[in-house]
């Protein structure tokens, strides 16, 4: 049983791992605001999903199972809501989102040469 | 080895001591309030890395005292 | 694997610096920096694990806590009017 | 493994500072701080030392930013351009620092078991902490307890900082102007940070009194945990406006309660001396000497929490109220 439950948290926490740095990477490479925020998510949820869960594996019954789980909680739950705000506030700030072809509008008619700058 | 080692270990302090350079020299020569006290906390965490630096023990734990462990 | 993971966490936490101090935005800056809370966490609980003794998370579930005030504070500047742009060619 | 895990987050350090003194817009720099903090603390789990980390971590997530920016609001957002670079204080610099290498040369090597800070007091409170005290945290053992009248002139200064800030912010009277109407709640038309922020409240202020009572046991004590429980009422204040936070949280009872912590910790020291023993010597509360400790640094440990969580939040008060 010890050694099935050390393989399967060593795969979660490998995962989390992998994917904690994927989101830092898109938060560092992607080209504005609203597409970073989808990098740092990538963070929050998978990432933090997985290497908790992987520690809770590891970490048996216990208080600090318990903190953890709550940590998890938290973070499902305060993480959205900021990065809700803080896309809402940079829209209203008037921080347009970068786009390279507005799909609703046809062609040549919003000018969007701007956006290239 | 040891070379790497010492120089690592000096590393530290090294850190520690251009941390509380540069906050001073925030707090001296920045004219802004704002600035000035992000500076002072930049200085006064420094003093704490610099008592804590030298405290530290490889392979010990925090001093709460608990039967299994034996290094604080 | 936690050390791999510490060091996955620590060369994520060095490129979300990277993007908090590059900018270019103001918004840019408080979503790297709540980034890099929740990857504090996330370090905080690997070197529990990894020293072996895993009871300080209580840190962790601090600035899981807290972190929301920041960024909701850096917003809520915003939102009273004076926003200041990073680089004046951030115009769009 | 320790060794590299505590180069890489000292050369992030480096980094972010080096950031902060170069930056010139003012909220980077604020947002930029927090950063710091964040890594400060992590820094400090890695020295072993969890409960300034966690004092770190609970003044440097909310509290110190929220204060900063509501300072910013006061003054300017940018540092003006231009400004000489300023030789005075780049030799003074310069000069501290060559002094601090110079010293640093004889500090013991990183991490080293055998390092003179080791020798002294240290061991002696090791040793002593659980027999004498009987609680397991050794920091809160010195500092309720060994060191109680030290931390007592820390309550005081905590007391006269934030009186001394109150007097210089506060306007002519203690209720100060009443709500004005411009006082739309900041974030009201934001349904889901309403509902956020009421979720979580009551957690904050659960894990409040987690770190008060637990910190006997685990990182933690009055501060913290004064600090954590003034930042619900901050997150109150920012998303659900002002007005709800005073109804809940009457700033005349924040201002109540700097001095009131005050005499609490002052108070158990006189108490003790009534009961026949030394200032603070904590023994003399029950029959038995650890229940005495215990009851002592319980009763102490509440004193610095009614002083802290009463400070904070008139500091926002002060703050906030002043910057409209």
């Amino acid at each position: 049983m010890e050694p099935l439950i050390d393989i399967v948290s060593g795969v979660f926490v490998a995962a989390g791992a992998f994917f904690v740095l994927v989101g830092a990477i898109g938060l560092v490479r992607l080209p504005d605001l609203y597409t970073r925020i989808h990098g740092a998510s990538v963070i929050d949820t998978a990432g933090a999903g997985l290497l908790i869960v992987g520690m809770m594996l590891q970490a048996g019954w216990s208080l600090v199972t318990l903190k953890l789980l709550f940590i998890l909680g938290i973070f499902l739950f305060t993480l959205p809501v900021a990065g809700h705000a803080l896309a809402r506030a940079a829209l209203r700030e008037g921080l347009e989102p970068k786009l390279t072809h507005d799909r609703r509008a046809p062609a040549g008619d919003a000018p969007d040469a701007a956006e290239e700058a | 080895m040891d070379l790497i080692n010492a120089a690592l270990s000096k590393y530290v302090y090294v850190v520690t001591i251009f941390l509380m350079v540069a906050g001073l020299f925030v707090v001296v020569a920045r004219a802004n309030m704002i600035k000035k006290l992000v500076g002072l906390s930049i200085f006064q965490s420094s003093v704490y890395l610099l008592y804590l630096g030298p405290a530290k023990i490889f392979g010990a734990t925090a001093p709460i005292l608990d039967s299994d462990y034996t290094a604080y | 694997m936690f050390a791999l993971a510490a060091g996955a966490i620590i060369v994520a936490m060095a490129l979300v610096v990277g993007r908090a101090v590059r900018g270019p935005t103001v918004f840019d800056r408080a979503l790297a920096g709540n980034s890099v809370g929740m990857l504090a966490i996330l370090l905080l609980a690997v070197m529990g694990f990894l020293t072996g003794r895993p009871e300080f998370l209580d840190i962790g579930l601090v600035y899981g806590l807290l972190n929301l005030i920041g960024t909701l504070a850096v917003l809520r500047f915003f939102r009273r009017g004076d926003l200041a742009p990073d680089e004046p060619e951030q115009e769009s | 493994m320790e060794l590299l895990i505590s180069f890489a987050l000292f050369t992030l350090l480096g980094v972010v500072t080096v950031a902060i003194v170069s930056q010139r817009n003012l909220v980077a720099v604020v947002i930029l701080g927090s950063i710091y903090s964040f890594l400060i603390a992590s820094v400090m789990v890695v020295l072993d030392a969890v409960d300034v980390a966690l004092t770190e971590a609970s003044v440097g997530a909310g509290i110190s930013t929220v204060l900063l920016l509501a300072g910013l609001k006061l003054t300017r957002t940018r540092d003006y351009r231009g400004q000489d670079p300023n030789v005075v204080g780049a030799l003074l610099a310069i000069a501290v620092g060559g002094a601090l290498v110079w010293g640093s040369l004889v500090l013991p090597p990183f991490g080293a078991p055998d390092a003179p800070i080791h020798q002294h007091v240290a061991p002696r409170y090791i040793e002593g902490a659980g027999t004498e005290i009987g609680v397991p945290n050794i920091v809160t053992a010195v500092l309720a307890d060994y060191r109680g009248f030290d931390t007592l002139g820390e309550t005081t200064v905590v007391f006269v900082a934030g009186m001394a800030v109150l007097l210089l912010l506060r306007r002519s009277s203690l209720q100060s102007a009443p709500p004005s109407d411009d006082e739309q709640p900041a974030m009201s038309g934001d349904l889901v940070l309403r509902v956020g922020t009421k979720l979580i409240l009551p957690f904050i202020l659960l894990f409040a009194l987690y770190v008060q009572f637990h910190g006997d046991y685990g990182p933690g004590g009055g501060f913290q945990a004064g600090v954590i429980a003034a930042s619900a009422v901050i997150l109150l204040g920012l998303t659900l406006g002002l007005r709800r936070a005073r109804r809940i949280a009457p700033p005349a009872l924040a201002h109540a309660m700097i001095p009131l912590g005050v005499l609490i910790f002052a108070g158990t020291g006189v108490a003790t001396m009534l009961l026949g023993g030394d200032f603070l010597e904590y023994a003399v509360l029950a029959h038995e000497a650890k229940e005495g400790h215990h009851l002592g640094i319980m009763l102490v440990e509440a004193g610095v929490l009614v002083t802290v969580s009463g400070t904070m939040i008139s500091l926002f008060y002060a703050f906030v109220e002043r910057g409209r």
